[in-house]
């Protein structure tokens, strides 16, 4: 396979200076912290600080997703790399204003180890008070009494703008903490993959898959799913992914299935080449299909948010919604990753 | 002609050459990474390399197991991932437990290979038979302590072939956890991607001790 | 070349599909008119309208640009093709509220045709007042003398976005056109390829370009550009696209050239499989030298607002703003394509 | 054996035979606009006369006018594009022209490419040199009058090659507008797209007419 050709600089800096430009993006809205890290300028006193992050090369999250009512701060590791615990320290002082940091971010074995020593570094050194929330929205990862072993995917841009809105007003950390809670477990999602994305650093792909296969269940670097299908169409596709997602809401003890008069939220993502036209196609049969069930659809998202370079591919992400979280939806909030206006679509 | 204990210096040299292999090595272990993960395990560990030798260049004259922490600590600020948790505290935990040792010979491998195992498996919760770095990592370890008694190229060697070994092992296995435990069945066939990293580490240093 | 695999179903209705889906993204808040158009839900009585419209297949734009406090309808072609005379005269009908109607699209010769028959059946059967701005935001198709061959690119976000603005205060139509014409006016753009879009019927890519080489210039479809560089870096790249539009505005006599202190807003728009990533290192070199100039960025937008299905490549446009266009920028808005919170980045 | 004019019935199966030539050119249609433009002509033109032959199943008995405009409005709501205004003008403003004529013979077929070529120049304000379908037509709406008193047979052999020699003049022309003219001199050597559509359909109606 060939080469992916990009319009980078130095290939071994690509994630330090897509940061330096995020800085840009920003126009002042945001600081360069540290190493490579992001924090918004004006932070209240005493508010419960909300911090995200993980490796770049995924870009606009997660260090875009810092913005008015959403994260207070990013930190950002190198290309598909987990930030080493020293940006995460740094990122963690800078959001701190004295009543504790929590840290929402996916479930992979280097964020978790990275992220614990950076919050240990920052208990033990800094007496800053840290709790962590994981997400683990990728159905196909691990079944439901193993959520420990699933991965965070498309999911993440729901779950953070709703714990950003509810850090606005939560009074103490552990209240953020029960809303970040709330959202990752009403929030699941289902990806596929067509072909892989490439590392700039290398040009290579960062996994192989059949010209003709579709990979059900895949993971946002690539990571394996459930199987190999044919490739086929958006109407045939849609429903796999969707009853994938269905069938885990109902064998999961911890949340009740969906049922008629339900209210979602539903969002296509992209994972990078696959167009806006696809996402609208798909998003087309699964709204049928969400209808049919008798699923009211509160809001709608779609785009490529949650990328892995030229990576081919979407996912769908189902949010259960309630009273709290259409609360914390409807806040309107801005970020180079996702803006909105107060309220919602039809609202 | 094989070394029977290593100074400071020479511990300082080893790490050197150990990064050195480690960076030349970026497609075995990126192509190893493809297979069972995202691909950037030979570029994290070229990465965390790269920024050990450059902080070696400032230890000179540091006791040994300060040379082997440094490593550790260049690695875990440098890389991020999984492997600069994991490597950065195999070096960190292992060059912590050696104290003010200033000689490098079988008791003192055993006591450095043995808190890195120790320290890995703590911090990233992986036991043997999970198809981690640790499934080169414990075995060598284990080696260590049995031969710490023998000279420190017998020793090295039996660990050598212990953490190469494991590393093979490690193909047979079924991942349960990390990128690669959804594959299931399908992780069987390739060995690790870190584990061939601690293969190629501990084997670079017994080709220092052996000259 | 190999045919791009695409997640559709039928590769000939793939613009209806779309449309399809879109109006269910906006969940509510838009209506599907006619064939392939949509028109916002709640038009008050008495707005002068504003409708966009061209090819589909550039998604988001320009369908997506349908929303609060942005265009209130969209006449949609099929793939790469302007909307018929009837699409448009159905999407003219669905967006009156008899104080006129004004086009705003991309110059193009099939978009100026069938706009014209469509405009002709519209104040001809129905007696509803048009008038027509053209968006040639693309310096690199004309020369500043003969604007009149010149294509609209992904200028057309921030010309819409101000229209949209506009066309809440606007009394009559007089008004808005002007204010678009102001917009335009002030929105200077080049865009670059290294690699083709393909077209879903056919799978094949729009144009040809060696591996090793970038069109400097190129136009939305891959229409040809300035002249083929050798492939470069961001930051080779970077100040010989920003030349080209520091240069238009120095050889305009219809608008002052740039000059130390004037605000500009800058938006870098990915044509498609390029990632956010490499916008954002563009981004960082591209403030650098518009600080340089003594420019400052009023504001920033950057992501893939105007694509060409998975054609790889990037535009810059700078609008120059003075304080009408600021305070329209200002003004939030919501849509598929582009939302935002009132205010800017920073401010 | 040739024709010396055509009924209504014969012009509408004439229609028939020029949509189904151009559906059958589509891959090539496509290849020219891919040279020149976005590589979407023959899709458009295919899409376009689908729609042509669908209108054209619900005309049987209809003035042979109104199928040269049932064409042409099939186009142009079904296309869009460019070539949606300038092939639904070409067909719609030939076939008004004709009023209520009932038989097809060379003056007709002067009346009706005159009246086309005048109202694509007007809807899109190309000019013969321009490099596009009108250096096809305009130069068969021009031999079209000049041999308008000759047999239908003799005529259209006349205009479809002058369509032909036009669409292969238009290589060697320097494009002046549109998506080809910022090519400038590098959009020599191709014909233009929109005329070899010009000159497969007054070919194909030439193949109708001879038999
Ligand atoms: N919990 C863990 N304990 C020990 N080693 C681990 C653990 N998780 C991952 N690893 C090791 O890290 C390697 C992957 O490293 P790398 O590719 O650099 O990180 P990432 O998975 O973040 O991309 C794996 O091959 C494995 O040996
Ligand atoms: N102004 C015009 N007058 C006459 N013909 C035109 C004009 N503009 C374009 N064309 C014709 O249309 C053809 C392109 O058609 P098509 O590819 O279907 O449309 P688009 O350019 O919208 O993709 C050109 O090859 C040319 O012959
Ligand atoms: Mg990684
Ligand atoms: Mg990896
Ligand atoms: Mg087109
Ligand atoms: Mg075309």
């Amino acid at each position: 396979m060939s080469s992916i050709r990009k319009l980078i600089n130095d290939p071994l800096k690509v994630a330090d200076e897509l940061v330096e430009g995020l800085v840009e993006a920003y126009n002042g809205e945001c600081v360069h912290v540290g190493q490579r890290s992001l924090a918004l300028k004006n932070i209240p006193d005493n508010k419960v600080a909300l911090l995200v992050g993980g490796g770049s090369g995924h870009e606009p999250i997660y260090h875009g997703l810092v913005g008015r009512n959403l994260a207070d701060g990013a930190a950002c590791g190198d290309i598909f790399a987990a930030p080493p615990p020293d940006i995460v320290l740094e990122a963690t002082q800078a959001v701190n204003r004295g009543n504790g940091v929590l840290y929402l971010y996916g479930n992979y074995a280097g964020d978790v180890m990275n992220f614990d020593m950076g919050a240990e570094l920052a208990e033990d050194d800094e007496g800053i008070d840290v709790r962590t929330v994981l997400i683990w929205d990728d159905v196909c990862s691990a079944p439901p009494t193993q959520k420990h072993k699933r991965r965070g995917i498309a999911g993440l841009v729901p779950i953070v703008k709703l714990a950003g809105a509810a850090s606005q007003e939560a009074k103490t950390l552990n209240e953020l903490e029960a809303a970040a809670k709330k959202a990752v477990l009403h929030t699941r999602s289902v990806g596929v993959s067509m072909s892989p994305g490439s590392i700039p650093a290398t040009g290579k792909p960062t996994f192989e898959i059949d010209e003709d296969k579709i990979g059900l269940g895949m993971g946002i670097h690539g990571e394996p799913g459930v199987s190999e299908i044919p490739m086929t169409t958006a109407d045939e596709l849609t429903p796999m992914m969707l009853d994938l997602i269905f069938k885990d809401f109902e064998d999961d003890e911890e949340i009740e299935a969906l049922k008629e008069g339900d209210e979602v939220l539903f969002f296509v993502n992209s994972l990078g080449s696959t167009t806006m036209m696809e996402c609208l196609i798909a998003l087309r049969k699964a709204k049928e299909l969400l209808t049919a069930k008798g699923l009211k659809v509160y809001d709608v998202m779609v785009g490529p948010l949650v990328t892995c370079q030229e990576m081919a591919g979407i996912s769908f992400s189902i949010t259960k919604m309630d009273d709290e979280l259409k609360r914390y939806w409807d806040a309107p909030c801005q970020s180079v990753c996702f803006s909105k206006m107060e309220g919602r679509y039809g609202g | 002609m094989p070394k029977e204990t290593l100074n400071a210096a020479e511990v300082r040299e080893m790490l050197i050459q150990v990064a050195d292999k480690i960076i030349e090595s970026e497609p075995i272990l990126s192509e190893a990474d493809r297979k069972l993960g995202d691909g950037d395990h030979g570029i994290g560990m070229e990465r965390g390399m790269n920024a050990a030798k450059a902080k070696l260049d400032t230890t000179e004259g540091e006791p040994l197991g300060k040379q082997f922490m440094s490593v550790g600590m260049a690695m875990m600020s440098s890389m991020g991932g999984a492997s600069g948790a994991v490597f950065g505290t195999l070096f960190r935990n292992g060059g912590k437990a050696l104290g003010d040792a200033d000689s490098f010979g079988a008791p003192e491998l055993a006591t450095f290979l043995t808190a890195a195992a120790d320290g890995v498996m703590t911090r990233g919760g992986a036991k043997p038979g999970d198809k981690t770095m640790v499934d080169a990592l414990k075995p060598a370890a284990d080696k260590a302590e049995e031969v710490k008694d023998a000279s420190l190229p017998d020793a090295i060697q039996a660990v050598a072939e212990a953490a190469e070994a494991g590393k093979d092992a490690s193909s047979a296995m079924r991942a349960t956890m990390g990128r690669a435990h959804t594959l299931g069945d399908r992780s069987i066939g390739h060995p690790d991607a870190g584990a061939v990293s601690v293969s190629i580490i501990i084997g670079t240093m017994r080709d220092y001790v052996m000259g």
